[in-house]
């Protein structure tokens, strides 16, 4: 029976090979590799969760990295803020609430009010440098233009039993494998649910859902909530990998990961860590290699994917009949 | 080659794209000139150096992926550069700290934060830039001074230091203010300055900088003197020659220092990159700190980097701007407070070398 | 007038319309006739260079058009009346009357004022938005657009849809007076028979993308498909 | 079921509601013609919520509901075709049904899914409307005619009280006007229905008591045969010869 | 008094110099529905020009002149290669352009390296307006926005041209079925969207930091004013720059600059929120 499925799907195989790889990977590689792996993971489920957004409900948002940065801020904060054991926990999910707050709050202000389209990224682009002005401006608690380091280094697993050091490599790299999974798979439930079935109309037609008996800001608003606090979770996921400072709310960031999911396929969810992928090594590979001229060729070459795959890899990866490596839905 | 495989690797990090690049490239030569020095000198300790440079886009998180790859993939021994404080800040906390690796930063800065035992500060904080410098404006110019600043820490702690000064020497803050990082119109600041006739007017503003000065100007405040401590060889050229003269600036180094460690480091420079080949403070900093771990290397006696650190507190060096040292307490560097003023054609008429000024700061090894 | 041979007409891929000839001759009201989804939209499109040929040829006034830019084929005289009217939105009937002028010429001229003899209505509607007309008043918008300027076909798309019973016979007679007044050609797709009878001698009648019959109205009327499809079977 | 009490709506200057008075039974048909322009379309969008009017009253199941949004009165059973079709086009033609028939639901039902017993409605709609070999296209590749037909299946599909079809066989050949026609007997027979047509074949096909609007107000009313003999709907609406 | 003077002066010239920045981006946002992020390197290059005369040793007058020329044409070029393909996907142009400013960036970063640019004043002094001393050059910028304000209007309102462009951008397969070479319009419009750019940066060039960064700044205030004044409407980029320009010049007189700011884009979102369509949509 089982025997007969993965002949019938070489779906499952490649997907299985796939995770055994990404299992193995810290072992084979060096830590500086693996922790590359786990940063591009957490802007992996950053994209996701603007595809949710953008791909499925048409939500432009220019910017997206305000709730990346939030959720890397709030759990700096919460760490620097709650000393005792276990204190990682309760950071995460205050990282997963606050930028979830913002959105919710942004959301009821702008959807309620019947703001879309463009309008919506725009105003998303113009709070980018508000709040990171009150960021900048609020330097005992934000740490300011120097960004936030004396915080309490997070840690997993059982408090005075077992207990994980989240800036180890590996430690880091499992966690955010393993996030990465989890997020895909809500991502995944949520838009084949009869909610994202609508989430995907109100992207075609929001007069058209509201005349069928759908309270359209109510649903818009959850949609982005969930993004939100998607995106904030990932901003937790790059405290141990990254640094936080002002730099992760920037304009370039919102920017880059319309990217990211752009060249991995917009509306595809797997795409969004495609593209983070593709873009990222490439742009990793480039800059080690040309260190004045990287970013040129990284602007030529996202030209010039946006010309050449308009649906992304992933799009074109499935005209190419590839369809039994990406699990995305068949229409 | 067998002799590949013996260099020693110091890695440098510059702002080569994004809103810092006007600095990087000069920084990579400066890294680059003091390592072909050394190495044509017989490297350090029988071995040659090679220099890895990497560029950060100026963003905190492209700086800890480039600098943890050449301390962990590449095995860089040291680190160098930047000018920006958040990637300062990300490098300092996120990658010497950690993997216990020296960092030099170039630049000046507020001091009090990055501290530690691998974090080398290269450049001026505020005592250094100010001490001598608020009593020379005030003697100058005249007691009545007016700050503006952009409204994060290196400016507010900057300026307080400038109002205690002034108390000090019987000057007097006729107004302060913070503005806004990408202000692009002034007119309301000028208007604010105007009307508090200062005699001198000190912005503390780092990118916007320029536009404020062109706006000084348009609106007919250009009697009334202008001190900078961010002038420099990089920013003159910013401005058209009738906004540039006069203008008073207190650094750590110039192009225009006449000693003969400066006129020998400056002859050597342009031949290497050109006539038109351009250094300021912050990359004579990188030339003396590359020369300074090397000093430190030499005196623990082996590539140990633990020996090295050891070693680097209270070692001096004769650099172009003169002798400098490190501060054993706090791994700052003691700089030179040189005042000087900007002729029309960009060139700097040096007024006065205070000589070597110990940095004042919380920081502890 | 109009001769298409052996046409191809699809989206993408897909291929709608298959070897399609028919012939409008000048001054000839011809009508096109089939029922939903068979393609008669597709090959208007495909006649006023929307959609490309895959195969065939497109003759007008004796010049081949196969290859030419749809703007072209409309300043060479092909006026299009496209299905669900697509007036411009946001912009007021003043400027969508002007918008036609280009037809059958080279340069945005203002309209005509004998557009208001045909339908009176928008004289008064002139400063308003075409997208908050009535339905019915966004139809007539569309067609007195093509009349503005000096189409010598008119390729027309189910024009009486959503128009009053009086104002679709008005049609009928204005369609025919304009082509006794300077020999305008006509290519009418229509469900409504009887308003297609009203106008037109001749037709064709499509299915599945191909034409399966031709001749006059009145005998295409009692063909099977016709009888079957655009009369009440009952 | 649904009451319309002295009406009045302008956009401008110009006067598109006029003291209208409208009385629809619960289960009744009833079909409503005149000029084009004359406020037809108009007086949906005010029952829809999609305009509020300046004055009057809209009375749904004896509810008020003038100042309510779109959404809620959309919940209160009123379901609408557009003039033109409405579809999601980048959605399949199931998945076009689907969310036609989940959208009085509440949210758990929706994310999780729940969909009481929707699906066999929706095959049944399927099988009615010949639209099985359809199901798993994109939507928007429809012809005209056919979306109309899909927009028609959302609307019985949204569970309706009262059902508004703007017209509902524009564009569509007269066999399929025909089959429209029985279809609203059949499946609409016994729920409030308010049908804008200018197809005259269709209306007395309908065999519905016909409204005529006329700038504004209720300019007559009776069976279509009644209708049609009124020399001044003839004048202003049908022209000479029907 | 005389602060009541100035400051209106001040603000009225700050509306000006948004409205003269944020124009071309209207044209480009509004009317061709292209989000063209490559806006503010445009205006990079006007200032570039400007600079280049100076470098040259030519007056500066002649980089007014040069700037909406060239900076015209480039955006005829970028418009030819990359924007045409992408009408029907909007976002994608978002993301296009975004290639398009960082290509730019780099280019002028190679051929005129990394630092500060120079540029001569074309201006200096000051004038008495109402009785009080106002920068000459200032009330050259408010002249010169209204110039082009009227001359752009003239073009979009006012010619048959402006109306093809309205047309296409309205409905572009509809304007093609009428006659109207898409094409030839769009690049037009689009060459002259950029020279608008090109040209505010070349007018800004005495008043602003000249480097290959400059744009960005400009980028994101530009599209507050197009969103505040409303999308598609000349006169709502007049009305947008006004309130963003009054609003911060009379703001940041009472408070903190910073703080001022910040109230300034929360009020935006505000008048968003009360008017989605914008200030005269
Ligand atoms: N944009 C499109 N992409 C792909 N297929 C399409 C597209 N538009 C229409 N079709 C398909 O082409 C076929 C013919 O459509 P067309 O609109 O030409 O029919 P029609 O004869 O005009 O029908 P109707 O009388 O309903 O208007 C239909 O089966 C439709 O599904
Ligand atoms: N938003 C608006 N602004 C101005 N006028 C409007 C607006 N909406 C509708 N109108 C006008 O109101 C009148 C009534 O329009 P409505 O769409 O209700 O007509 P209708 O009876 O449905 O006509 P048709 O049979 O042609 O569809 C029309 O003249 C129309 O131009
Ligand atoms: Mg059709
Ligand atoms: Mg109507």
């Amino acid at each position: 029976m089982i025997n007969n499925v993965l002949y019938k799907q070489p779906k499952f195989w490649v997907l299985g090979i796939l995770f055994l790889a990404l299992c193995a990977f810290p072992q084979v590689t060096s830590g500086y590799q693996t922790s590359l792996l786990a940063k591009f993971l957490v802007f992996g489920i950053f994209a996701l969760s603007l595809d949710l957004i953008w791909g499925y409900s048409g939500i432009v948002n220019f910017g997206h990295a305000i709730f990346f940065g939030a959720g890397a801020y709030a759990m700096g904060i919460a760490l620097k803020y709650l000393p005792f054991a276990g204190a990682t926990y309760f950071a995460v999910i205050f990282a997963i609430l606050v930028p979830m707050l913002i959105g919710i709050l942004l959301g009821y202000f702008l959807f309620y009010g019947r703001v879309g389209g463009v309008f919506f990224g725009v105003v998303t682009l113009a709070l980018t440098g508000v709040v990171q002005s009150i960021i900048i401006i609020s330097s005992d608690l934000t740490g300011g233009m120097n960004g936030l380091f004396d915080f309490a280094p997070p840690k997993l697993g059982i408090p005075g039993l077992i207990e994980f050091d989240l800036y180890s490599p590996t430690v880091a790299y499992y966690t955010v494998l393993a996030a990465a999974i989890g997020c895909y798979l809500l991502a995944r439930y949520i838009v084949n649910s009869d909610f994202g079935r609508v989430i995907q109309a109100i992207r075609e037609d929001e007069d058209r859902v509201e005349y069928l008996g759908y309270n359209v800001p109510f649903l818009k608003v959850v949609i982005f909530a969930i993004a939100c606090g998607m995106a904030g979770f990932s901003g937790a996921l790059y405290v141990p990998l990254g640094f936080i400072s002002p730099d992760l709310l920037s304009i370039e960031r919102s920017a880059v990961v319309l990217v990211w999911v752009a060249v991995g396929g917009r509306g595809t969810l797997i795409g969004a860590f495609v593209g983070t992928l593709a873009v990222s090594y490439m742009q990793t590979f480039l800059s080690d290699q040309f260190v004045v001229l990287w970013l040129l060729f990284i602007g030529v070459l996202a030209i010039l994917v946006i010309l050449i795959w308009p649906t992304g890899i992933v799009g074109f990866a499935k005209r190419y009949s590839l369809r039994s490596i990406f699990p995305f839905k068949q229409s | 080659s067998a002799r590949g495989e013996e260099t020693v690797k110091l890695g440098g990090l510059f702002h080569m794209t994004g809103a810092g690049s006007v600095w990087g490239p000069s920084m990579q030569q400066c890294m680059e000139y003091a390592i072909n020095e050394i190495n044509s000198s017989g490297g350090v300790l029988g071995r040659q150096l090679a220099m890895l440079a990497e560029d950060d886009n100026t963003s905190p998180d492209i700086g800890i992926q480039k600098s943890t790859k050449m301390i962990q993939a590449d095995g860089a021994k040291a680190l160098f550069g930047v000018v920006y404080s958040s990637v300062r800040a990300a490098v300092a906390a996120n990658v010497a700290a950690r993997f216990r690796v020296p960092y030099f930063y170039p630049t000046y800065w507020e001091g009090g934060t990055s501290c530690g035992r691998y974090y080398v500060s290269m450049g001026a904080v505020p005592n250094q830039q100010l001490d001598y410098f608020i009593p020379y404006l005030v003697e100058k110019f005249g007691p009545r001074i007016y700050c503006v600043g952009q409204d994060y820490i290196w400016p507010r702690q900057s300026i307080e230091i400038v109002e205690t000064l002034l108390k000090k020497h019987g000057g007097e803050l006729v107004g302060k203010e913070f503005v806004p990082f990408d202000q692009s119109d002034w007119s309301s600041v000028i208007r604010r300055i105007k009307d508090a006739k200062p005699d001198v007017f000190f912005p503390f503003i780092g990118g916007g900088l320029v536009d404020c000065i062109k706006q000084y100007y348009d609106f007919g405040l250009g009697e009334t003197a202008i001190a900078s401590t961010l002038m420099d060889e990089l920013f003159v050229p910013a401005f058209p020659p009738e906004l540039r003269e006069g203008m008073q600036c207190s650094v750590s180094y110039l192009m225009d220092l006449d000693n003969p460690v400066n006129n020998a480091f400056i002859a050597g420079y342009k031949k290497a990159y050109g006539e038109d080949a351009v250094v300021n403070n912050m990359g004579e900093a990188l030339y003396d700190s590359v020369h300074l771990w090397k000093l430190a290397t030499e005196k623990a006696g082996s590539f140990d980097i633990e020996d090295t650190v050891d070693a680097l507190g209270g070692l001096s060096f004769n650099a172009p701007q003169g002798e400098i040292s490190i501060q054993a307490s706090s791994n700052h560097a003691a700089l030179h407070q040189i005042i000087a003023e900007v002729r029309a054609d960009g060139s700097f008429e040096v007024i006065k070398d205070f000589g070597k000024v110990e940095p004042i700061t919380d920081c502890k090894v | 007038m109009l001769e298409i041979e052996d046409l191809d007409v699809g989206y993408g891929t897909t291929k709608i319309c298959r070897s399609v000839s028919l012939t409008v001759g000048e001054g000839e009201l011809i009508c096109l006739l089939g029922r939903n989804g068979v393609g008669k939209t597709t090959l208007l499109r495909g006649i006023i260079g929307m959609l490309p040929a895959t195969k065939g040829r497109i003759t007008f006034n004796g010049s081949d058009i196969t290859a030419a830019d749809d703007y072209d084929r409309a300043r060479a005289g092909i006026g299009y009346v496209p299905q669900g009217r697509l007036v411009f939105q946001k912009m007021t009937v003043l400027e969508n009357l002007r918008s036609g002028t280009m037809i059958g010429g080279d340069r945005l001229g203002s309209y005509p004022d004998e557009v208001f003899s045909y339908f009176p209505v928008l004289k008064q509607r002139l400063n308003q938005a075409a997208g908050t007309l009535s339905g019915g008043e966004q139809q007539m918008l569309a067609l007195a657009r093509v009349l503005s300027g000096r189409p010598k076909l008119l390729l027309l798309d189910e024009p009486s849809e959503g128009i009053q019973p009086s104002i679709v016979a008005e049609i009928a007679e204005i369609l025919q007076r304009i082509r006794r007044e300077r020999g305008l050609a006509l290519l009418l797709v229509e469900q409504n028979l009887k308003f297609a009878r009203s106008i037109s001698e001749r037709g064709y009648v499509i299915e599945k993308g191909s034409i399966v019959a031709a001749g006059t109205v009145e005998d295409l009327a009692e063909d099977s498909v016709v009888r079957e499809h655009l009369t009440f079977a009952s | 079921m649904l009451q319309i009490e002295n009406l009045h709506k302008r956009f401008g200057g110009l006067t598109v509601m006029d003291g209208l008075n409208i009385n629809v039974a619960e289960g009744e048909t009833r079909c409503i013609i005149g000029p084009n322009g004359t406020g037809k379309t108009t007086l949906f969008n005010l029952i829809t919520g999609k305009i509020k009017p300046d004055s009057g009253a809209i009375k749904i199941g004896g509810r008020n509901v003038v100042s309510r949004r779109v959404y809620e009165i959309a919940r209160l059973g009123v379901s609408r075709k557009f003039q033109s079709p409405t579809i999601f086009g980048d959605l399949t033609v199931e998945d076009n049904l689907i969310i036609a028939a989940t959208g009085r639901r509440n949210f758990t039902d929706l994310i999780l899914s729940r969909r009481h017993g929707a699906e066999s409605r929706i095959e049944e709609i399927l099988e009615k409307l010949e639209f099985g070999e359809f199901r798993n296209d994109r939507s928007g590749d429809l012809s005209h005619g056919q979306r109309q037909w899909l927009e028609i299946g959302m609307v019985l599909l949204n569970e309706p009280d009262l059902i508004l079809l703007d017209e509902p066989t524009a564009g569509m050949t007269l066999a399929e006007t025909a089959r429209t026609a029985d279809l609203i007997r059949q499946v609409l027979h016994g729920k409030t229905t308010l049908v804008i047509e200018h197809d005259i074949a269709f209306v007395r096909r309908l065999e519905a008591p016909v409204t005529v609007l006329f700038r504004g107000k209720v300019m007559c009313e009776g069976s279509f045969e009644d209708i049609a003999e009124d020399e001044q709907v003839r004048r202003i609406y049908l022209g000479e010869n029907p | 008094m005389e602060a009541l003077v100035i400051q209106t002066l001040n603000g009225v010239s700050l509306a000006s110099i948004l409205i003269l920045t944020s124009l071309g981006l209207a044209v480009i946002f509004g009317m061709l529905g292209v989000v063209n992020l490559a806006h503010g390197e445009l205006f990079m290059l006007g200032a570039y020009a400007v600079a280049t005369m100076s470098k040259l040793g030519l007056s500066p007058w002649w980089g007014l002149l040069v700037a909406p020329i060239v900076v015209g044409a480039i955006g005829m070029l970028i418009e030819r290669t990359i924007i045409r393909r992408l009408y029907h996907r909007p976002i994608d142009t978002l993301l296009a352009t975004w290639g398009v400013s960082i290509v730019i960036r780099q280019v002028v970063r190679l051929i005129y390296g990394t630092g500060h640019m120079s540029s001569t004043s074309l201006m200096v002094g000051s004038t008495t307006v109402f009785g009080y001393e106002y920068p000459t050059y200032r009330l050259f910028v408010i002249l010169v926005t209204v110039l082009v304000v009227l001359l752009t209007f003239f073009l979009y309102f006012k010619t048959t041209f402006g109306l093809k462009i309205r047309l296409v951008i309205s409905n572009r397969s509809m304007a093609r079925a009428l006659g109207i070479n898409t094409s030839k319009t769009d690049m037009w419009a689009f060459g002259i969207a950029s020279a608008l750019g090109g040209l505010a940066g070349a007018i800004m060039s005495p008043l602003v930091t000249i480097d290959p960064e400059m744009g960005l700044a400009f980028l994101a205030k530009g599209f507050i004013v197009v969103i505040v004044g409303g999308i598609g409407s000349l006169y709502g980029v007049i009305a947008g720059g006004a309130v963003i320009g009054g609003g911060e010049a009379a703001i940041s007189f009472l408070l903190r600059p910073v703080v001022a700011q910040i109230i300034i884009v929360l009020l935006a979102v505000v008048i968003i929120r009360v008017r989605p369509k914008g200030i005269t949509g």
